[in-house]
């Protein structure tokens, strides 16, 4: 993204640019607010990947599909999709290892209404978040690049 | 050794996960991965053949029964799932020992072993729940991983029908959900032997009745029964070869026919009617399945078309819901996977070796690819229903059973559902492999190791498995089976013990 | 008991060996092929002179399916025998070999079996291997496969109306066991479906007429061994085998299956040798014979009396030899001139004479002259139709005109093929061909040799030796009534013979008057020679006839046709109706979501 | 006490939110109407939100809502913006009776450079 | 690069004191998890923060900003006064158009702010920035000219963002 | 109970009024129409935070879908009353009759509006806290009761991603063939 933050001719103007890269991290901060808050307030581990993927979806949009399109970043979000599956699904599978019952919620439970609490729940949503935004920001720079195929 | 119960979805989701991330550098990764866990998997199956006489129940979570009421998801192991097991991960396996060469001549074959394993996460996933809305995500995970590998050849008719696969499949899927939540708001309880015990405690009433139209419509659907078939025709032969084959030989089995034969004989109970309702759309399948098979010139259409007309004959048995018809239904499930699986296997050989899928285009390849033509000989012969290849065995229980069951009407059309096989799968031998061929055929070979070695397994299993109905061999595996579903509501009792 | 499974074991291991050989060391294949059909032969045989009766819940040997068994096996190593040469230029040996084997060890095991799934699932492998020795095939790939679908669609199809019997038997008797059953047809009429379920499944196995139409196909394309191993002797055989049980065994017919039985007897024979006739391919005519003459055993087993089955049976043994022989003759004629067909074919007998020897014995046999085997045979059937006279009803004259005039027409038609391939102008094979015709190699004509000496010594010393070795132990000692007295049965044969005569000399004569004013006094080129198929054109002109040929050159009497027919007119219907729209895709969904839901209201 | 000067507030918001409803309705092309949309309605958001953090005090839902208003400055000035050019660059043409466009006059005069 | 790592140091104290605002009241658990998250935003947004953060340490700049912000707090209210009475107005006193101005602004923030500002105060919204040039929608023009539009829309804030930011 | 129905008929119109109306843009207002119907019957089903979503999501909707047609064409092609068409408005008419009435037939088997049988909801709401320590009882039974579902769930986004991942590649196949 650095190579283009001077490009101006591409995507929207310098205000939306600017205000995008402001605000790209609050976004993903409150993403991981809400995913971190799962167990406790409203939201979760999709509402808060759904947030998460704004943030760099916000910055795709201002500097434009050109921006995004690029094999490494689908590979990124590929990979960040994938690790968090597979860290809910290794999480799911600690029960067995440890002789208990598949998806047992092995951790210590913790006090109610603490950020460390509740066992499980808060890995697999910090998984599932991570899982979602992976899986948005693919989708999305997949069909960025499409248009842009389409445009040739 | 019950913590084996969720190794089926947890194996093939892992490796699934997983890919992704290692299969990017590293190109092999998939076919050995893939391969590994369908191998693991089948193993496992057939490990588990041995508690085929009991039904195990696993908690997932621990969650067990507050007050005798299920709060968590169970995994039921009885017999008729470790059986759809057997034949899910057996075809599998058969199926990723092909790809390793015939997916060579696609790109990205890693995400193509991803989608693969999901399937078959989501295949055994249904097979094993025992939970309504569990049920709903898993088919739904088997259906979006085959409408993605439907269209994997990304070409525009590819394309075009996987859109009207995913359409048409999600109407259905919207009726399965329409049906749980009625019988949610219906029971409070999602548990599929809750679910059954309530049904029993209150009767079966008008809402239950149009539930079992719902799922009917809905599973119906994706067994592609006469008339909700529509879609199937076109995905099935879009579908790289061995996802035809997953495709046709076990997915509209294990995630159409499986479900509903479970829900209406363990969970709802059976009776006339639905079997009225169930023969009659046997026949409508088998008959008009057949004849659109006759009129087709691709190949894979054509056995797509004949997916239709099987499922017929299996729909026929459970409709029946003699023991007899049962043993038959089920006997056919396996042989049609077994065939079905090989005869799209090696169109896929063909169209691999020759390039086309077009009948006319094809012609003297008997010569040519010995070993495709043989074992699409012997998938032809069972399907046809020619003794000693396993079709043959299931088709005559079937018809028996038929008469047992005093109808002989219904008798008399799955005869002549038979001779329709006869003749669309005689008309694909004839222009395939013994007919003149339509262009020139002098540089074709015969495919590379593995394919061929699959199709040998394959070709195997359709000759000796007509041994299965041997006495004492069916004491052990098959009626153990058909009692699963003939001891009807019984299934609550075993679950909720 | 091991016996009998030693009986199925030799064939079907020598045919796995045979088959799983390479296609390249032809001739171990051709020693497999003949040490297994040696075997089989030497080993039923044994079996024949051991074994008189034996009966388990899984086989049974009585003696019906003893000389049955026995023929199989004689069938099978004189076919072996022919092919050695016969088969050199095929390329597909080693299969040849191996469903030649195991089409022996599948026809033991249906005449063994006294299990009803046993008999299926062995009748229905038979169909397999037909359909696999069919596609073994000749150089015209596109007939060959069309010819070997037919087949297999009428056979196999046909085994699919087996198992509904069979399942029609279980409810009845509730057992499957074939020789604790005993049915009464007119009891039940479900029982009467089963008959004609079973019925017309030996009908398409031996070739009665309206399953037939795969014969002549079959015979005008697969290798001639294969036609005359399988559907002129051992299909015929089996056929006519399950035919005789169904009705002395498991079935107690009543007058209106008799009839049914004897009409199609009586229908097949003048059908089939109506379209005999016409035939321009020798294969073909043959073949058209062969169904012509299942007509009679039909009859013979119709008449449900000891010496109209003992005819049938007896008539069944004497197709299979001299059919078996016409068609090697054929085949040796093919083998040497490369062609069958009628137009290209003449003045044979100078170049290959024991071929012509055999083939004039077999011809005659074929046609009842006595005293071959033919006359004997036929004559059992006549007098058995007669005694069906005896027992009451009117009908048995029409069967019994019908069957002889059948006779008259075989001899008529077989003079025109002898005229046509062995008499007759010379055409110049030289030029055809590039060599020249010689007699065939020794182990082709032995078998015909062998078979045409069958031909004489059955008819000699019928009541001797067939009869009463093999036939009488299979249907009980039967009394005939005076053999050798001018009755009606005799006098109306010569009638017959007669009549033949006189319709070969109306087709010479018109032919004459036609066309000698044309021919004029110039020598014949090669173009304007005249046939000994055109003179049966005669036929075919008139009025009556003139349009059902032409319908059943169109195959409108094709029982396959019309059934292709009917199902593809169906299937044009249900494809208008996918017609790729996914909005009348989803509408149909709703259609019969909503036709559910008023079934469920209506039911409940 | 506070609750009164809260209510006060948001009052005084959903009164100048309806002023940004209205000038949506009356004034004549998108431009026109951004502009109040904008002014508006932030403002008038803005209110409540903090109406709300009077109310609510140093409680996490009062800190919330006054940590959304520099964001809701910030996002409905640049959405505005974002949409006014969006607009302008589709060719979406000012009122008939605005006086210049000196913007239309600058991107005639680049693509006439090119 | 001192300014990228300023940069990264800037953007991890806002993520901090963010979290600790939406966590109120905070306890030690929210504060490891916070500091962990912040460091995830920076590593993977600090490139991205906005050029100029090294100033913000200068408390003049920040008294400087207090100033402005009273000054725009005002502008604004007045900016919905003034659309108010446009709107209820029944003639509706509107003469509408877009004009060029010039900045002198430097820095991609500093112009940020000054088009966001512009768009958030009377009758004004900033549609296209081109380099210095700025391109205003203005619902009642009173100056179609550069100079005269430029002193009158942009010469209220230039001199304090200048202040701030540059 | 009344409005509740008032606001269904509503939506009911808007609906067909969408499905009918000539120019695009009334479609879409009266799409929005059956939207901010819906907030007004969740809010009324005591369910607010359902209703905030659904303001935030059929106005953004609505947005998307006026700029996706300020894009394209304010005014639909205009179709003429065509026999297929009568026929389809019929059949579907038809469809919603039958299916309506049998919805009829089993609505008063269902447990009351707004009153749901509990049976194994009530467990969750009794151990829900104390079993899995998680202040959200959403959580704690979408990430520990039935956890199971949820890796499903989360595994049919994956499915979906990666599959469309694997649709849109730009090169399929290497060689030919079909």
């Amino acid at each position: 993204m650095q190579n283009n933050t001077q490009n101006t001719s591409s995507g929207m103007s310098l205000i939306v640019k600017t205000v995008a890269r402001i605000l790209a991290g609050m976004i993903m901060l409150y993403g991981i607010y809400i995913v971190a808050h799962g167990h406790l307030t409203p939201g979760g581990g999709f509402a808060g990947g759904v947030i998460i993927a704004g943030s760099f979806i916000l910055l795709y949009l201002a500097y434009g599909a050109t921006a995004a399109d690029s094999d490494k970043r689908k590979w990124y979000a590929s990979l960040c999709e994938s690790l968090g599956i597979f860290g809910f699904w290794i999480v799911a599978i600690l029960g067995l290892v440890f002789g208990t019952y598949f998806l047992f919620n092995i951790f210590a439970k913790g006090t109610p209404f603490h950020l460390f609490s509740a066992g499980i729940i808060p890995v697999c949503n910090v998984a599932i978040g991570v899982e979602v935004a992976g899986a948005l920001v693919g989708i999305f720079i997949t069909f960025a690049a499409v248009k842009l195929l389409e445009r040739k | 050794m019950v913590n084996s119960i969720p190794l089926f979805v947890v194996i093939p989701l892992g490796c699934a996960f997983i890919l992704p991330v290692i299969g990017r550098r590293w190109e092999r990764a998939g076919d050995l991965f893939a391969n590994l866990v369908t191998v693991t998997l089948l193993g496992l199956a057939i490990w588990s053949v041995r508690f085929i006489r009991e039904t195990t129940v696993y908690h997932v979570g621990g969650w067990g029964a507050v007050n005798g009421i299920p709060i968590g998801i169970y995994l039921v192991r009885d017999g008729l799932s470790i059986f759809m097991l057997v034949v899910v991960n057996l075809i599998a396996f058969v199926a990723t020992l092909y790809s390793i060469n015939y997916m060579e001549y696609f790109t990205d074959k890693t995400k193509y072993y991803t989608l693969f394993m999901l399937m078959l996460a989501g295949m055994n996933g249904v097979i094993l729940t025992g939970d309504f809305f569990n049920l709903y995500v898993f088919i739904e995970i088997a259906a979006i991983a085959s409408y993605a590998l439907v269209a994997f050849g990304t070409e525009a008719e590819e394309l075009e029908a996987a859109f009207k696969y995913q359409v048409m499949g999600s109407v259905g899927s919207g009726f399965i959900l329409l049906g749980i939540i009625l019988l949610y708001s219906y029971t409070g309880t999602l548990n599929m032997a809750d679910v059954g015990r309530v049904i029993l405690d209150k009767g079966a009433s008008n809402l239950v009745w149009f539930v079992n139209v719902l799922f009917i419509v809905g599973f119906g659907l994706k067994a592609a029964v006469v008339p909700f078939h529509m879609w199937l025709p076109d995905a099935h032969p879009s579908a790289p070869a061995p996802i035809s084959a997953m495709l046709s030989g076990v997915l509209i089995e294990s995630i159409g026919v499986y479900p509903l034969t479970r829900i209406m004989y363990n969970v709802i109970g059976f009776d006339g009617v639905l079997s009225n309702i169930l023969i009659v759309l046997a026949i409508i399948s088998m008959m008009i399945g057949g004849l659109l098979a006759l009129w087709q010139w691709d190949y894979k259409r054509l056995l797509a078309y004949s997916s239709i007309s099987q499922v017929g004959y299996i729909l026929l048995g459970i409709g029946l819901g003699t023991p007899l018809g049962l043993l038959g239904a089920l006997f056919h499930l396996f042989n049609h996977s077994a065939f079905k699986g090989l005869l799209f296997l090696d169109s896929g050989s063909i169209v691999y070796s020759v390039g086309t899928r077009d009948l006319r285009e094809m012609g003297e390849l008997d010569r040519r690819m010995p070993i495709t033509s043989k074992t699409n000989l012997v998938a032809a012969m069972s399907i046809a229903g020619v003794p000693p290849f396993n079709g043959f065995w299931s088709k005559l229980i079937i018809i028996i059973a038929c008469i047992q069951a005093g109808r002989y009407g219904v008798a008399g059309w799955a005869i002549l559902g038979s001779i329709l096989t006869f003749a669309y799968i005689l008309k694909a031998e004839r222009y395939a492999f013994y007919g003149k061929a339509g262009r020139d055929v002098a540089d074709v070979k015969e495919s590379p190791p593995f394919m061929c070695i699959a199709l040998i397994i394959l070709a195997v299993i359709c000759v000796v498995a007509g041994l299965m109905l041997l006495p004492n061999v069916r004491e052990t595996i098959l009626f153990p089976v058909v009692n699963t579903l003939t001891s009807g509501t019984e299934y609550i009792w075993r679950v909720l013990r | 008991m091991s016996e009998i499974l030693y009986l199925l074991v030799i064939p079907f291991v020598t045919g796995v060996i045979a088959i799983f050989l390479p296609k390249k060391i032809r001739p171990a294949i051709e020693t497999v092929g003949i040490l297994g059909s040696v075997g089989s032969l030497a080993y039923v045989t044994y079996v024949y002179v051991n074994l008189v009766s034996y009966t388990s819940s899984w086989w049974r040997i009585d003696g019906l399916s003893r000389f049955i068994l026995l023929f199989c096996g004689v069938f099978g190593f004189l076919i072996a025998l022919y092919s050695l040469k016969f088969m050199r230029r095929f390329d597909r040996l080693n299969e040849y070999y191996g469903y030649l084997l195991f089409t022996i060890g599948a026809s033991f095991g249906a005449v063994l079996a006294n299990n009803m799934i046993l008999l299926v699932g062995f009748w229905g492998f038979l169909a397999f291997t037909l359909f696999m020795l069919i596609t073994i095939g000749g150089p015209d790939r596109t007939g060959v496969s069309e010819a070997a679908k037919k087949t297999l669609i009428i056979v196999g199809g046909s085994d699919c109306l087996m198992i509904l019997g069979i399942a029609i038997l279980w409810l009845l008797t509730n057992s499957l066991r074939m020789d604790s059953m005993n049915v009464s047809v007119a009891t039940s009429r479900l029982a009467a479906v089963a008959f004609v379920l079973l019925a017309v499944t030996s009908f398409a196995k031996a070739g009665a007429i309206p399953m037939h139409t795969w014969i002549p196909d079959c015979a005008e394309f697969a290798p001639i061994p294969v036609t005359a191993f399988l559907p002129a002797s051992v299909d015929k055989l089996l056929g006519i085998y399950l035919l005789t049980r169904l009705v002395t065994d498991i079935f107690a017919l009543n007058t209106a299956m008799k009839i049914f039985l004897l009409a199609v007897g009586a229908f097949t024979v003048l059908a089939a040798v109506m379209m005999a006739l016409i035939q321009h391919d020798a294969k073909r005519l043959l073949a058209y014979h062969a169904v012509s003459q299942v007509g009679y055993m039909v009859l013979g087993i119709g008449t449900c009396n000891p010496i109209g089955i003992a005819g049938g049976l007896f008539h069944m043994l004497n197709n299979a030899i001299y059919k078996g022989c016409l068609f090697l003759t054929a085949g040796g004629v093919e083998h040497r001139t490369g062609t069958t067909h009628l137009d290209r074919l003449g003045g044979l007998a100078h170049y290959m004479p024991i071929t012509f020897v055999s083939f004039i014995v077999a011809a005659l046999a074929i046609s009842g002259v006595p005293p071959l085997n033919g006359f004997t045979s036929k004559w059992l059937v006549y007098q058995g139709l007669i005694m069906l006279g005896n027992e009451g009803g009117k009908l048995w004259i029409i069967w019994l005109v019908a069957a002889m005039f059948g006779s008259a027409l075989t001899l008529a038609s077989f003079m025109k093929l002898g005229h046509a391939i062995f008499l007759g102008q010379t055409p110049d094979y030289e030029k055809a061909i590039g060599h020249k015709v010689r007699e065939v190699h020794w182990s082709m004509w032995l078998p015909m040799v062998v078979l045409a000496g069958l031909c004489l010594a059955f008819g000699i010393f019928a009541f001797r030796l067939p009869l009463a070795k093999l036939i009488y132990p299979a249907v009980g000692k039967v009394f005939v009534p005076g053999f050798w007295q001018p009755t009606l049965a005799t006098i109306l044969i010569l009638v017959g013979i007669v009549v033949g005569f006189i319709i070969y000399l109306m087709g010479r004569v018109k032919i004459r008057e036609d066309s000698l004013p044309f021919i004029g006094g110039e020598v014949l080129p090669e173009e304007v020679r005249v046939t000994g198929t055109d003179f049966y054109n005669t036929i075919r002109e008139m009025s009556i006839l003139r349009t059902i040929y032409s319908k059943a050159e169109q195959k409108l009497f094709d029982i396959y046709e019309l059934g292709k027919r009917a199902f593809l007119f169906l299937a044009r219907g249900v494809s208008y109706a996918h017609v790729g729209v996914l909005t009348s895709y989803v509408a149909w969904i709703f259609l019969g979501l909503m036709a559910i839901l008023f079934v469920v209201v209506r039911l409940r | 006490m506070n609750e009164l000067i809260g209510l006060i507030i948001i009052t005084v918001g959903v009164v100048f939110d309806f002023f940004g409803v209205l000038g949506l309705l009356r004034l004549p092309d998108v431009y026109n109407r951004l502009q109040a949309a904008t002014k508006c309605i932030t403002l008038g958001t803005c209110g409540i939100m903090l109406g709300t953090f009077v109310m609510n005090g140093f409680t996490g839902l009062g800190i919330k809502a006054l940590i959304a208003i520099p964001f809701i400055f910030f996002t409905a000035a640049t959405g505005s913006h974002a949409l006014a050019r969006g607009a302008h660059k589709f060719g979406i043409k000012l009122w008939h009776k605005s006086v210049c466009d000196k913007y239309r006059e600058k991107v005639t005069t680049d693509k006439g450079n090119k | 690069m001192e300014g990228i790592a300023m940069r990264y140091f800037v953007l991890f104290l806002f993520a901090f004191v963010m979290w600790l605002i939406l966590t109120w009241p905070a306890d030690w658990q929210h504060i490891i998890v916070g500091v962990i998250v912040s460091i995830i935003v920076m590593v993977l947004f600090g490139r991205l923060a906005v050029v100029g953060e090294v100033k913000m340490f200068d408390p003049k700049r920040w008294a400087w900003f207090i100033v402005y912000l009273v000054v725009f707090i005002w502008e604004c209210i007045k900016a919905n006064l003034d659309v108010a009475y446009r709107v209820i107005h029944p003639r509706m006193p509107i003469k509408p158009g877009i004009v060029k101005v010039k900045t002198n602004l430097k820095s991609d923030i500093a112009r940020t702010f000054l088009a966001n500002t512009i768009t958030m105060t009377p009758g004004t919204l900033s549609v296209d920035v081109d380099g210095d040039e700025l391109y205003i929608h203005w619902i009642y023009v009173r100056d179609e000219t550069v100079e005269g539009a430029t002193k009158y829309i942009v010469g209220r804030f230039e001199r304090f963002l200048a202040k701030v930011f540059e | 109970m009344i409005d509740l129905y008032i606001w269904i008929g509503l939506m009911i119109i808007g609906a067909i009024v969408a499905l009918e109306a000539p120019d695009l843009i009334s479609a879409v207002i009266s799409l929005g129409v059956c939207g901010f119907s819906l907030v007004f019957i969740f809010l009324r089903l005591h369910a607010p935070d359902l209703a905030i979503v659904q303001i935030i999501v059929e106005t953004l909707s609505l947005i998307i879908l006026i700029a996706a047609i300020l894009r394209t064409t304010r005014e639909d092609t205009q179709e003429r009353l065509s026999l297929q068409k009568v026929a389809l408005w019929l059949g579907g008419l038809f469809f919603m009759t039958v299916f309506m009435l049998s919805a009829y037939r089993i609505a008063h088997e269902m447990s009351r509006f707004g009153h749901p049988l509990l049976r194994m909801a009530a467990s969750y709401l009794d151990m829900g806290l104390m079993k899995t320590g998680a202040a959200n009882l959403v959580a704690a039974v979408i990430l520990d009761f039935r956890a199971y579902d949820t890796l499903g769930e989360a595994t049919v986004l994956f499915t979906s991603v990666i599959g469309v991942m694997a649709v849109l590649r730009a090169v399929g196949r290497k060689k030919r063939g079909g």
